[in-house]
């Protein structure tokens, strides 16, 4: 007999405002199957839940109903507290009479006579609820970082120290990702090499991080606890096992002339290179369509120079498979190429700002090279048309970031920051040079942000002008920057040497294809979907995958790197047991049942649903029929839909469940 | 090859050189114009500036006779009309009740459906491949500076036009007829257009900018195709040369002359003699 | 601040469909960085909008800027949110020219579009002997300028010389379907 | 044929290749063809094959009675034929072990059947051995949908009204479903009470929602024997069903059922580029 | 089709339509959730029945729904590409394709089934297709045809 407890939440004033919550209280006491009704001013607080436990255990109650939030919000909560309580976590169901209801109908009596329906089909729901036990499978306690970048570097540290075998996979010759190419990191100025290599170097000698460089995700199977994962390592001709890092190679390399894909073009490199001299492994590579012996077969010279003998020109890419029980994405992003060829219409480009055509207007992380160090240019900053100083250098932020004309509509959020910083590092190089910055709100919320912001306009005298660019234009070895300060009303021109765009920030290319192998979901611009943005922000919707860093979307380098090691906890708790939980909401076949079409084999996304046979003791078959995976099976319930003699089931969402809540409404 | 064509008044009227010129040019292509039956004004900037129904009346009145007398393709080489009447037509494409609507206020069904275009684009459409096999003369005496002005490339979501900031297909086809076009930044600037009666001081102003800029770069003639355009940086380049106390001396064509001269016409074939800016 | 309530269902509707195009404008002031008139204007386009998005519309339609404006669409063409600066500026000169706020000078450029439209009009198509004499009348009347008068008068002969003064100018066959296009346009 | 067809079953019997031929035999002239289930090579002579041999024999294959009697051959004629190739892709048949003996054929029944119209099998194809001569030409495709076509040329409401005085007929004997060669589950979901999807009552709620099940359990599936509709003691006009969804399937995914054996079904696959303008 | 006369039903002012909405948990869902959050009001008539994906919506819970007197049904699930479940909306997708011939030959009326894409961030739209479709549905007045199916006899 069916003992149902109704729990119906004021949620303060958001729900009784318009839900006459008493009346409904009294209208659902009698709905078949319940045996108490209550309301409570805040049913999700500790007092809402000690009265629902009470309930519980006063009424011996065999299923619950709480009528509040989404149960996107709370239902957690609710089970959680049955649970406690003894009751079955998945004998308790909510009805959403707020954002579906109280916020959206005004009308007392239409709102009210809503929500009694709501409540009945959630009634008539839990009456047919199982009581579940979550799924146990079994677990493989490595993890696969995907970028070695600094948030890859974190979550793989992070977990190796936990005593964790790791598997990091970076596509680039080196590990370091875009914050080994920064010249001094905002607010403290502090060296970014300095600060990120010694981490890097920790990578390479971990006895539990198996690095592999200059590779790729090639294919990932298997489920949560338990991937198999199929990593490209690309052809080097470089055998790292036998090469020394000496440099012979590549001081020897006839070819100087390709743009360094690390200088962003700023400078050049040879054919066979390290990325640059702080690289892990500090090994080099040769690049395929550089090298004249791998185009043409003439050369050879590093070879004959290397007396380790490490050259191959006869390498391979190699697949290795690794088995996980975990992934951690940290792809990272790239800042958008605003030329004038972009991949899809909707992109526009910026023809107006003459990137691509003008070579002084250049962007963000270019003008990070032409600081640093350890850049093309030593740290002293000539500009590349002529390599002259530039005198008078302008900034502009927002350059494709929030533009929805032709653009992406979000923030970059780092901009605001970096920029205040290049006037800065300008400043310091060029003391009789002046800094002009083009921004439209200054974004600096963060620890010692502001306060950074203000010294590079107090202190460092960067002016800055409050509107956007509309054009450059180049005039005798001049740009000249047509902008507006709108807090002076006025059109601002200014002549510069050097213009730096601050380019939207981008995901990583390539993530789309990776986000579909691990099927994990991603925004329209790209970026990976967390599960929940506020309480689940490295999770993703695919069990046992986990994001961190800007491939999730724009962040700077301590969010990136807290991030990290908030996805490393997460793996870390999954690995703090001996077999993974799951949620049982997922398909079964009723296999006496199962006619056999194999139609829920095609249909099931996720290849959860195999071809099975029963046999007798004897070893004769009996009949064929579908199974589910439960390992497999993530409960979307298309085998339920396609299978035409319903023996396809879903817990949670089962026929008499749904058909239930619909005849509730009769 | 037959094609609608709708002059507009600049053409009927004080620019009547840049019809000759169009018609001599194409007509030695061999295109044929066909005159759209008692077309009516496009209302240019007048209609868009003080009553906005009428700015999509007016040009949709003749879009209508376009459709009725079965025109797929109608050629206003005045880039004020042809602009009037792609937004229009964009307009009309998207809205079903505003099509009914003007539909009834024109006096004429109305779906739309004829496409405008500027006269580059019919330059394109002959192909360039066709211009250099009819050509007869090199340009290479020339070394004009291109210039779009506004309304042949903006605004880019209604006329989808070439690029709105960068534009080169009349640099990319006077190339290919022999001529040295240079690369210079006022492509796109306004010369001022329809103030020139009203706010002379502007226009001078502008044109004065966009001649001096063109010299700046090395170019010996600006190309336009567009009768406000010519309007401004030719006959008015008198007043700009006394306003500013300097000899421009920059000879203006209109694009279907320089295309005519290529295939052999003679200047005065083209209407070229009547500019106001001679030869020195 | 001008007085509102003389406002006229016309202005209301004008008044609304520039707030409408404006709503989405968040000021970066790429239209005024961009605008060719810029200098010249007393109030840049990025703050005639801002003060449509709080409704001082009258205060806009009063500025002289937008009778600077030579509705070259860059504004338009570059803006970050698809906001149709131009199509603004039109509308608050057609709110300016109902409520007649505009100065003489501003009115020249008035009087010249109305002198446009209204050939239009009666003949379907520009006559511009008619036109220029019509305005120059018009605008002598508003201004008393002689200067105004007699610019350009130079150029007229030079014109014919070259053929290019079309004196009688042309009419279409249907001008009653013109007048009355006219008509139900300015219901 | 009738010998030919004699002599090739004897010998199949004969040499053990098959345990049981599915055929037809008739009482005697007058009496319509009835399916038969032959197992001696003596009786081989009872098979007959004539332009009234109407019945599809291949639900007979998944029988468990008739699987009781082994390796069996069985008599289809060109549209029976399509059946064995969706049981073979659902898995239901193993085509290796039985020989599939198809006829000739040029329409059957008397008058002909409706379905033999716009017949484009006239030789079964994916048998293993081929009886007779038939010449197959192309059929326009909408001739398929000749009947559904007139039928939807009527209003909604007029075949809402339809359906109800057909439907209201139906006596939930569920013959089309005994008769369908493709309705083979071991329990069907009409029959299945946790929960009651629809009445087993003859109501018209529940015969709505049986026949709507029903055709669309066949969806991308149903290859168009029409046996539903011959089986129907009330002469419900089933047929109609049948095409609006085979209709759907070749017109929206180009996909008929039963034509190839390699074929992804319609219903459990999907592409990307699936047409949708009915959603929003 | 004819074109339906505004029903003629004196009690027309009174009557409100029955909406049955089956949506997927997390775009639509979440979509609802989102016009809540942003207070987007639309009318009361709708009433959602939460699945996992659009992959789990059989036919026959739309013709559950009209059985039980709903005078408008509502498929809608996530955008192609944005499934949870990486296709099950694809495969919903093929099968409504189907099935929406068979209803409209059997002379129901397309007018009360509405499929839509409505994405997470949609909220706006959720109240518009909700307003729309009440509306529409009101105009159209009662299913009457399938309540007289529905009768018991």
């Amino acid at each position: 007999m069916a003992r149902i407890g109704v729990f119906i939440c004021w949620c303060g004033e958001n729900i009784s405002r318009h839900v006459d919550v008493e009346k409904l209280a009294e209208q659902c006491a009698h709905l078949p199957g319940v045996r108490c009704c209550l309301t409570y001013k805040y049913m999700c607080s500790e007092p809402g839940q000690n009265l629902i436990r009470e309930k519980i255990r006063e009424e011996r109650l065999n299923g619950m109903v709480v009528a509040s939030c989404s149960p996107h919000m709370h239902l957690k909560t609710f089970r959680k507290a049955a649970e406690a309580e003894g009751l079955n976590p998945y004998l308790v169901e909510m009805a959403n009479i707020r954002e579906h209801c109280s916020w959206v109908h005004h009308d007392v009596k239409a709102a009210t006579a809503k929500a009694a329906d709501l409540i009945r089909m959630a009634v008539a729901k839990v009456r047919r609820n199982h009581a579940l036990s979550p799924i146990r499978v079994p677990l493989t306690k490595r993890a696969l970082v995907i970028g070695g970048g600094v948030a890859g570097i974190q979550a793989a540290l992070d977990i190796a120290d936990a005593g964790h075998e790791v598997v990091l996979v970076e596509r680039e010759p080196s590990i370091g990702g875009k914050m080994a190419g920064l010249s001094e990191t905002f607010p403290t100025l502090d060296c970014s090499q300095c600060i990120l290599t010694p981490r890097m170097v920790e990578v390479g000698q971990h006895p539990n991080i198996r690095l592999y460089t200059y590779s790729d995700v090639e294919a990932v199977e298997g489920y949560v606890g338990n991937f198999s994962v199929t990593i490209r390592k690309r052809a080097r001709y470089v055998d790292i096992s036998k090469c020394t890092g000496c440099g012979a190679c590549w001081n020897a390399c006839p070819n100087k002339k390709t743009p360094s894909e690390f200088d962003f073009g700023m400078g050049k490199r040879s054919a066979i290179y390290v990325p640059f001299p702080q690289a892990v492994p500090a090994r080099p590579v040769i690049d395929a369509n550089a090298c004249t012996m791998l185009t043409k077969g003439k050369c050879g010279l590093c070879a004959k120079k290397c007396a380790a003998g490490a050259i191959n020109f006869k390498d391979q890419d190699e697949l290795i498979t690794e088995k996980v029980g975990a992934i951690v994405v940290a792809t990272g992003y790239k800042l958008w190429d605003i030329g004038k060829e972009q991949e899809n219409a909707k992109l526009a480009g910026y023809g107006e700002y003459g990137y691509g055509t003008y070579k002084d207007v250049i962007n963000s992380l270019q003008f990070e090279r032409l600081v640093s160090a350890s850049g093309p240019t030593g740290g002293e900053l000539r500009r590349p048309s002529d390599g002259a100083v530039p005198k008078t250098v302008v900034f502009i932020s927002c350059v494709g970031s929030r533009d929805n004309a032709k653009g992406m509509s979000y923030c970059s959020k780092i901009c605001c920051m970096y920029n205040a910083k290049h006037t800065m590092l300008y400043k310091h190089k060029v003391h009789d040079g002046q800094a002009h910055v083009f921004y439209m709100d200054i974004r600096a919320g963060g620890k010692n942000y502001d306060e950074f912001v203000r010294r590079a306009i107090e202190q460092d005298g960067a002016q800055y002008h409050r509107g956007r660019v509309s054009k450059i234009t180049e005039e005798n070895g001049k740009l000249i920057v047509r902008g507006v300060d709108t807090l002076a009303g006025e059109p601002v021109t200014i002549e510069a040497d050097l213009v730096v765009l601050a380019t939207a920030m981008r995901p990583a290319d390539g993530v789309e294809t990776l986000a579909q192998k691990l099927n994990v979901g991603y925004d329209e611009y790209g970026f990976l979907s967390e599960s929940h943005p506020k309480l689940r922000p490295v999770e993703t919707n695919a069990a046992g995958v986990f994001v961190c860093g800007a491939c999730q979307g724009p962040k700077d380098i301590p969010e990136s790197v807290a991030q990290a090691s908030a996805a490393a906890g997460k793996v870390q708790v999954m690995f703090s047991r001996e077999e993974i939980t799951r949620e049982p909401e997922i398909a079964s076949i009723d296999e006496r049942m199962c006619a056999a079409c194999f139609t829920c084999v095609r249909a099931c996304p996720y290849n959860a649903i195999e071809r099975a046979e029963i046999r007798d003791r004897a070893g004769r078959l009996i009949k064929r029929t579908a199974r589910v995976n439960p390992g497999l099976c993530m409960g979307c319930g298309t085998c339920v839909a396609v299978c035409p003699s319903k023996s396809a089931e879903l817990e949670g969402f089962t026929e008499q469940q749904v058909y239930a809540m619909v005849e509730s409404l009769g | 090859m037959n094609i609608g064509y709708y002059p507009g008044c600049a053409l009927h009227g004080s620019s009547n050189d840049y019809e000759q010129s169009v018609r001599a040019c194409l007509g030695a292509l061999g295109v044929n114009l066909c005159e759209l039956d008692d077309w009516i004004c496009c209302g240019a900037t007048a209609a868009h500036s003080l009553n906005h129904k009428l700015a999509v009346a007016l040009p949709a009145r003749s879009l209508a006779i376009a459709e009725r007398d079965g025109y797929d393709d109608l050629l206003a080489p005045c880039p004020m009309c042809s602009a009037q009447l792609i937004k229009a037509r964009t307009a009309l494409a998207r809205d079903r009740a505003l099509r009914e609507e003007i539909a009834a206020t024109v006096e004429l069904p109305l779906e739309g459906r004829t496409e405008v275009l500027n006269l580059i684009q019919i330059f394109q459409r002959i192909g360039l491949e066709r211009l250099k096999s009819r050509a007869t003369r090199s340009l290479n005496e020339f070394k004009p500076a291109c210039y779009y002005g506004c309304l042949l490339v903006r605004p880019p979501q209604a006329l989808r036009f070439d690029d709105c900031e960068h534009p080169t297909s009349m640099e990319t086809l006077l190339s290919e007829l022999g001529a040295a076009p240079v690369e210079w930044n006022f492509k796109t600037e306004c010369c001022g257009a329809g103030l020139t009666m009203c706010n002379e001081r502007t226009v001078l102003d502008l044109s004065h900018k966009i001649i001096s800029n063109a010299a700046a770069h090395g170019a010996n003639c600006i190309v336009v195709a567009c009768p406000m355009c010519h309007v401004n940086l030719d006959m008015k380049q008198a007043d700009i040369e006394r306003h500013y106390g300097i000899r421009h001396a920059m000879k203006v064509y209109y694009l279907s002359d320089l295309v005519g001269m290529a295939l052999g016409l003679h200047e005065n074939e083209l209407g070229v003699n009547r500019h106001f800016v001679s030869t020195p | 601040m001008s007085n509102e309530s003389t406002n006229t269902p016309k202005h209301d509707a004008i008044e609304q469909m520039a707030r409408e195009l404006a709503r989405d404008c968040y000021q970066c002031g790429k239209c005024s960085a961009g605008c060719p008139v810029g200098e010249r204007m007393d109030v840049v386009p990025n703050r005639l909008i801002r003060l449509i998005q709080l409704g001082h519309m009258a205060k806009a339609a009063a500025a002289g800027a937008i009778w600077e404006c030579v509705s070259c669409q860059t504004c338009t063409a570059r803006c970050p949110q698809n906001v149709d600066c131009a199509a603004i500026m039109d509308a608050l000169r057609e709110f300016s020219v109902l409520r007649g706020t505009a100065s003489p000078e501003q009115n020249r450029t008035v009087i010249f579009q109305r002198a446009f439209l209204d050939n239009i009009r009666r003949y379907g198509r520009l006559n511009e002997v008619e036109l220029i004499g019509r305005f120059k009348t018009k605008a002598f009347l508003n201004d008393l300028s002689i200067p105004m008068l007699f610019k350009d008068a130079l150029l007229g002969p030079q014109m014919i010389r070259r053929g290019k003064f079309h004196l009688r100018g042309e009419k279409v066959r249907d001008r009653d379907v013109v007048t009355r296009i006219f008509e139900k346009c300015n219901q | 044929m009738t010998k030919q067809l004699h002599k090739v079953c004897r010998e199949l019997l004969e040499s053990g290749k098959v345990q049981v031929i599915i055929g037809y035999g008739q009482k005697d002239r007058g009496q319509p063809p009835h399916p038969v289930f032959i197992t001696s090579p003596e009786e081989v002579e009872g098979l007959v094959w004539n332009d009234q041999c109407v019945a599809n024999l291949t639900t007979y294959l998944t029988r468990k009675e008739i699987r009781a009697l082994g390796k069996p051959a069985i008599i289809v004629k060109g549209c029976d034929a399509r059946a064995i190739v969706v049981l073979q892709r659902e898995s239901q048949i193993d085509r290796s072990a039985m020989v599939v003996i198809g006829m000739a054929c040029n329409g059957v029944g008397e008058p002909r059947l409706a379905k033999c119209a716009a017949c484009d099998a006239h030789v079964p194809a994916h048998v293993d051995i081929t009886i007779g001569e038939a010449v197959s030409e192309p059929v326009d495709p909408e001739r398929r949908y000749n009947d559904l076509n007139v039928f939807m040329t009527q209003s909604t409401d007029e075949r809402m009204d339809y359906w109800q005085d057909e439907l209201e007929r139906c006596v939930r004997c569920y013959a089309c479903r005994q008769v369908c060669p493709l309705c083979y589950c071991e329990r069907c979901v009409a029959d299945k009470n946790r929960p009651v999807r629809f009445s087993t009552a003859p109501t018209l709620k529940g015969n709505y929602a049986w026949h709507i099940t029903r055709a669309f359990h066949l969806a991308g599936r149903c290859i168009g024997c029409d046996e539903c509709t011959r089986a129907c003691p009330a002469g419900i006009n089933l047929r109609l069903l049948n095409l609006s969804v085979a209709r759907a399937a070749e017109n929206a995914f180009g996909y008929r059922a039963g034509l190839d054996p390699e074929a992804e079904p319609v219903i459990g696959s999907f592409s990307t580029q699936d047409k949708e303008s009915f959603i929003k | 089709m004819t074109h339906k006369q505004p029903h003629p039903d004196p009690d027309m002012t009174t009557f409100e339509p029955k909406i049955v909405a089956y949506v997927c948990n997390w775009c639509t869902y979440l979509g609802a959730d989102l016009a809540g959050t942003n207070r987007l009001e639309y009318p009361p008539n709708v009433r959602i029945i939460r699945l996992p994906c659009t992959g789990r919506i059989d036919f026959n819970l739309i013709v559950k729904a009209f059985e039980t007197g709903a005078d408008a049904v509502l498929v809608s699930g996530c955008h192609p590409g944005d499934c949870h479940y990486t296709s099950g909306n694809y495969h919903a997708r093929r099968r409504w394709t189907l099935f929406r011939e068979l209803l409209d030959t059997l002379g129901i009326e397309m007018d009360r089934i509405h499929f839509t894409w409505i994405s997470a961030a949609e909220g706006r739209k959720w109240q518009q297709v909700i307003t729309e479709i009440t509306e529409k549905t009101r105009q159209m007045g009662p299913y009457l045809a399938y309540k007289r199916i529905c009768r018991v006899s």
